[in-house]
């Protein structure tokens, strides 16, 4: 199987996934997620593979070569967003397989197209397609985050609606781009942009409109009440991938399409700062929540400002780079294990108040040891990933004369510290305030802590050569 | 004034009613209006464009036009998703505005 | 094609600036939705005025007919305390002047761009003409749509699904309570739903070589059912096999994809003496299942009759 | 111009007129029903009006039985949508007093 086939595997599997999760009867759709799932993540691993050693993979769909038709496309940060997000799927799958007992056809047919969106917008190299791959993701998660039932409707509208304008406005770039340059494809484009008004409009706009789908500071007032409101396993995909996917839209465009603009220094710079107040915002939001799930919701909004916070040192080369990939993928984790672990509380106890945890560490130690794990990763304690990525980071902010960003960064962590750790204190150190029924299952207790630890064992398997081979491909010069 | 100019204008002045509209508006339902108006204004421009790009025969140029084809069926998809959720809102609350926009 | 601007241009320019600010402006919302819809319809006409025919179609069948069909119904099921809006919905307040003065600061860099633009640009309708005889299709829409971009139409019919989905997921809807639908109004459907049967064929068939396809052929479809559904309340559920007509087009469409694959080519590389074929049997697919789809964003899971 | 346009240009003209009399007739009179008294008999035979003198123009016999067969669609949906909303009207407004009753 080449390098090719396994580019279209990706693209089509999760799709057909999602037709047959609509045909088949009830109880297999959750052996059939699983199954494709596992092979997606054999099909991303070795595709990582496949790119790391024979470069980046292209593949015109319908034999039809750009501008007229659509290029499929993926480098080494492609490669490894597939990777991310398979893993974390499975995780996700396989918690969902307990939780949603019996299967709800809907999480299935919903949820693999979703995935099949993201794997078709990190595969994308056409400006337009990208367009229809967001609404693609941005409806998936609508019809996800409904699942929670009508207590969720008023999220679920107020964040469709935000998504449209946002992914609107990215279709408004992408007109202006085609009335200058008559080209939607995103190699070629690259190529074509000049310095001037027409891509100054574009890039403020598409910007602008993937900033509102990321959930970036100031825009992210429609995130903490629907990944609070959705379904534990949604919150862990919406909070870990769907935020990413838009956010890895913004990378992609900055560091290739708009790089070579002289305002790209003062954007990134400009996100950056967004970042920076995003990071304490959300984290001052995260300590005053007394629930658990908003808590987890609002360091969302701090995270992918840490994320956004480091955007500038991308053009430093590839520390920085790695850095914020390994960044990435224990966020990705992290928060996917926390939304489950959070999901395991609200089963067990009934309610996800942080003040009625006691006891949490006696009663559910496996829980409790997966929030443990993901939360020092996220805090970015050795020796996890979040510690590498954010030490690489560091490194990179210094070297290149950073200072804000390298304070921000050592600041925003310690914020992370105190909202993430309060919780476990109590579940530790208080006693346990009554008896809880068992209801939370190791079907549902597995999953999370199995996430955690991969952001472990990740390092362990892939981390260092390997690794950097692969996100050398395509790397941004 | 070239027709594609013309309606590029008209392009831009639905882009700015509709995008002020679906951000500023309280009701929903004109919330919605506004994400519509916004897209017909993008699509305008798009279309209009291609009158820009005939080829020998004098066709437009047909890119533009199937994606707006396909723009729309977006655009309508997610209205029909948003308004399924807007009348469960209704039912629940009783009224057609998210809780922060609500007066008073 | 007359590509001078003619006074019939600057009326329907004006025309669709005042009925889009009076849908977005006007307090009364039955009038704003109204008033959308027309403007949807004169939507239509700038369309066939700028040559996309086809465009002209798909807006007045999805962009006009069955959203401002779903409008209307919201409107009934809202109420009218629903329907009733401030008197001046858009006024400028202070929490209002940022996005005014962004909106303004973005219309007048649009209106820079446009200025700046050269009269004649090349776009992609030479590569388009000329790879017309080995796409399948004679029309070059319908060429881009499911052969050069069959890739985006796969997706976004994905996007419809997803859509559909939604609607499931969410309660069953009470339904509304109507009197005995008049006589006269059986008599349209049975005129009516024949004819749009016969007309969406129509516009599958023809829309290889003329204005038309799979989306304006389903919407056409789904306005007879639309109908249907008004005359005589019927429900629809999540069976079976309401499912597999829904997903089927999507599914015809993957799985012709990978046969395409499987036979040598690629992913969705239609042979060029077959491609016209493949073309119809996809859309054939597609448009019945935009259709049901379609209806069933309308019909929602509200119970039928009784 | 040979007669033949010029007879085209009366038609349509003259159903222009009468689109603009059932315009005027929807704006300016009291209440639906003769609203809807004036916008239908007024539009039915404009657009008669402006088919016949587009089919004067039409090239073969096919064009000239499409233009008919989009007249009578639109007469007999026409009439029909008249009678709906007469309908719908006298359903939702019974006799007068009782209503004041109710409210």
């Amino acid at each position: 199987m080449n390098a090719e086939s396994t580019l279209l595997a990706l693209l089509v599997l999760p799709l057909l996934a999602a037709v047959l999760s609509l045909l088949v009867g009830r109880r297999w759709l959750g052996w059939l997620g699983m199954l494709v799932a596992l092979l997606l993540v054999v099909l991303a691993v070795r595709f990582a593979l496949q790119v790391a050693a024979g470069g980046a993979v292209a593949v015109a769909i319908g034999g039809w070569a750009p501008p007229l038709g659509i290029a499929l496309r993926a480098d080494g940060l492609s490669a490894f967003m597939l990777l991310v997000q398979s893993v974390v799927g499975l995780g996700v799958h396989a918690y969902a397989l307990a939780y949603f007992a019996p299967a709800r056809r809907a999480f299935w047919a919903a949820g693999w197209l979703l995935w099949g969106a993201c794997h078709a917008l990190y595969l994308s190299g056409d400006v337009f397609n990208l367009y229809v791959t967001l609404e693609l993701v941005g409806l998936g998660a609508v019809a996800l985050v409904v699942l929670g039932g009508s207590g969720t409707v008023a999220a679920a509208l107020r964040y469709l609606l935000l998504a449209l304008v946002g992914s609107m406005l990215y279709l408004l770039g992408v007109v202006v781009l085609y009335l200058e340059h008559g080209n939607l494809d995103l190699q070629a484009l690259g190529t074509l942009v000049q310095p001037g008004l027409a891509s100054s409009v574009a890039a403020a706009t598409m910007t602008l409109g993937l900033l509102l789908k990321a959930a970036v500071f100031p825009l992210h007032v429609w995130l903490p009440p629907a990944h609070a409101a959705a379904p534990a396993p949604v919150s862990a995909l919406l909070s870990a991938l769907v935020v990413k996917a838009a956010l890895y839209l913004v990378v992609r465009l900055w560091t290739g399409l708009f790089g070579e603009l002289p305002a790209a220094g003062v954007a990134l710079s400009l996100l950056a700062g967004l970042g920076a107040a995003a990071l304490f915002w959300g984290g001052v939001q995260a300590l005053l929540q007394t629930r658990l799930k908003p808590m987890i919701a609002y360091s969302t909004v701090a995270q992918i400002g840490l994320l956004a916070l480091v955007l500038p040192l991308l053009q430093g080369g590839a520390v920085a780079w790695n850095g914020l990939m390994l960044l990435v993928a224990a966020h990705a984790l992290a928060k996917s294990a926390l939304f489950l672990c959070a999901g395991v509380v609200q089963r067990q106890y009934g309610h996800d108040r942080i003040a009625g945890l006691g006891g949490v560490g006696m009663q559910l130690p496996l829980t409790a040891t997966a929030y443990f794990v993901a939360a020092v990763s996220l805090v970015g304690l050795p020796p996890t990933m979040g510690f590498f990525g954010k030490y690489l980071l560091l490194e990179a902010a210094i070297a290149q004369s950073r200072p804000m960003i390298a304070a921000a960064l050592v600041l925003g962590s310690l914020l992370t510290a105190a909202y993430l750790l309060r919780p476990l204190a109590l579940g530790f150190t208080e006693a346990a305030t009554r008896q809880a029924p068992r209801t939370a299952g190791l079907g549902l207790q597995l999953p999370g802590l199995l996430l955690a630890l991969a952001a472990l064992l990740a390092l362990l398997v892939g981390a260092g050569t390997p690794l950097w081979r692969l996100l050398a491909v395509g790397m941004p010069a | 004034m070239s027709l594609a100019l013309l309606y590029g204008l008209v392009g831009v002045g639905l882009v700015a009613m509709g995008l002020y509209a679906a951000l500023a508006a309280r009701h929903l339902l004109r919330r919605l209006l506004g994400f519509n108006v916004l897209g017909a204004g993008v699509f305008m421009l798009f279309i209009a464009h291609a009158t820009r790009a005939v080829d020998a025969a004098g066709r437009p140029d047909p890119v533009p036009h199937a994606l707006v084809i396909t723009g729309i069926v977006v655009a309508v998809s997610a209205t029909a998703l948003a308004l399924a959720l807007l009348r469960r809102l209704h039912a629940r609350h009783g009224r057609p505005t998210l809780p922060e926009d609500r007066e008073g | 094609m007359a590509s001078e601007v003619q006074a019939f241009d600057l009326l329907l320019a004006v025309l669709l600036l005042w009925l889009a600010w009076r849908a977005l402006a006007s307090a009364d919302l039955f009038k704003a939705v109204v008033q959308y819809i027309v403007f949807g319809l004169l939507l239509a006409l700038a369309w066939i005025r700028l040559g996309a025919p086809d465009v002209a179609l798909a807006e007045a069948a999805i962009g006009a007919g069955l959203a401002g069909a779903l409008l209307l119904d919201t409107l009934a099921r809202i109420g009218r305390a629903g329907v009733r809006d401030e008197a001046r919905p858009l006024r400028l307040t202070r929490r209002r002047a940022g996005v005014a003065l962004a909106v303004v600061g973005l219309a007048a860099a649009l209106v820079a761009v446009l200025l700046a633009l050269p009269p004649a640009m090349p776009g992609l309708s030479a590569e388009a003409m000329a790879q017309l005889e080995r796409s399948g299709v004679s029309n070059p829409v319908t060429a881009t749509l499911l052969n050069y971009r069959a890739h985006d139409t796969l997706l976004e019919i994905g996007v419809l699904l997803l859509a559909v989905l939604g609607v499931w997921v969410l309660d069953a809807e009470p339904r509304l309570d109507q009197a005995e639908a008049p006589a006269p109004l059986h008599w349209l459907v049975r005129v009516l739903l024949p004819l749009a049967v016969v007309v969406g064929g129509y516009l599958l068939w023809v829309g290889a070589h003329a204005p038309g396809g799979a989306f304006q052929g389903g919407a056409l479809l789904a306005a007879g059912g639309v109908l249907l559904h008004l005359a005589r309340p019927f429900a629809l559920g999540s069976g079976w096999l309401v499912r597999l007509a829904a997903v089927g087009g999507f599914a015809v469409f993957l799985l012709v994809g990978l046969a395409m694959l499987l036979l040598g080519g690629g992913f969705l590389h239609f042979p060029p003496g077959q491609a016209g074929t493949w073309i119809l049997l996809i859309e054939t697919a597609a448009m019945l299942s935009i259709a049901l789809m379609l209806v069933v964003l309308f019909v929602g899971r509200s119970r039928g009759a009784g | 111009m040979n007669a033949l346009d010029a007879l085209s240009l009366l038609l349509v003209g003259a159903g222009a007129g009468f689109f603009l009399v059932g315009s005027i007739g929807l704006l300016r009179l009291p209440d639906l029903l003769s609203r809807l008294h004036a916008l239908t008999k007024a539009d039915n035979l404009g657009l008669g009006l402006v088919v016949a003198g587009l089919a004067l123009q039409a090239e073969s016999l096919r064009q000239v039985l499409q233009l008919g067969l989009v007249w009578a669609l639109v007469l007999f949906s026409g009439s029909i949508a008249c009678y709906l909303l007469a309908h719908a009207e006298t359903a939702s407004t019974p006799v007068e007093p009782e209503t004041r009753d109710g409210e």
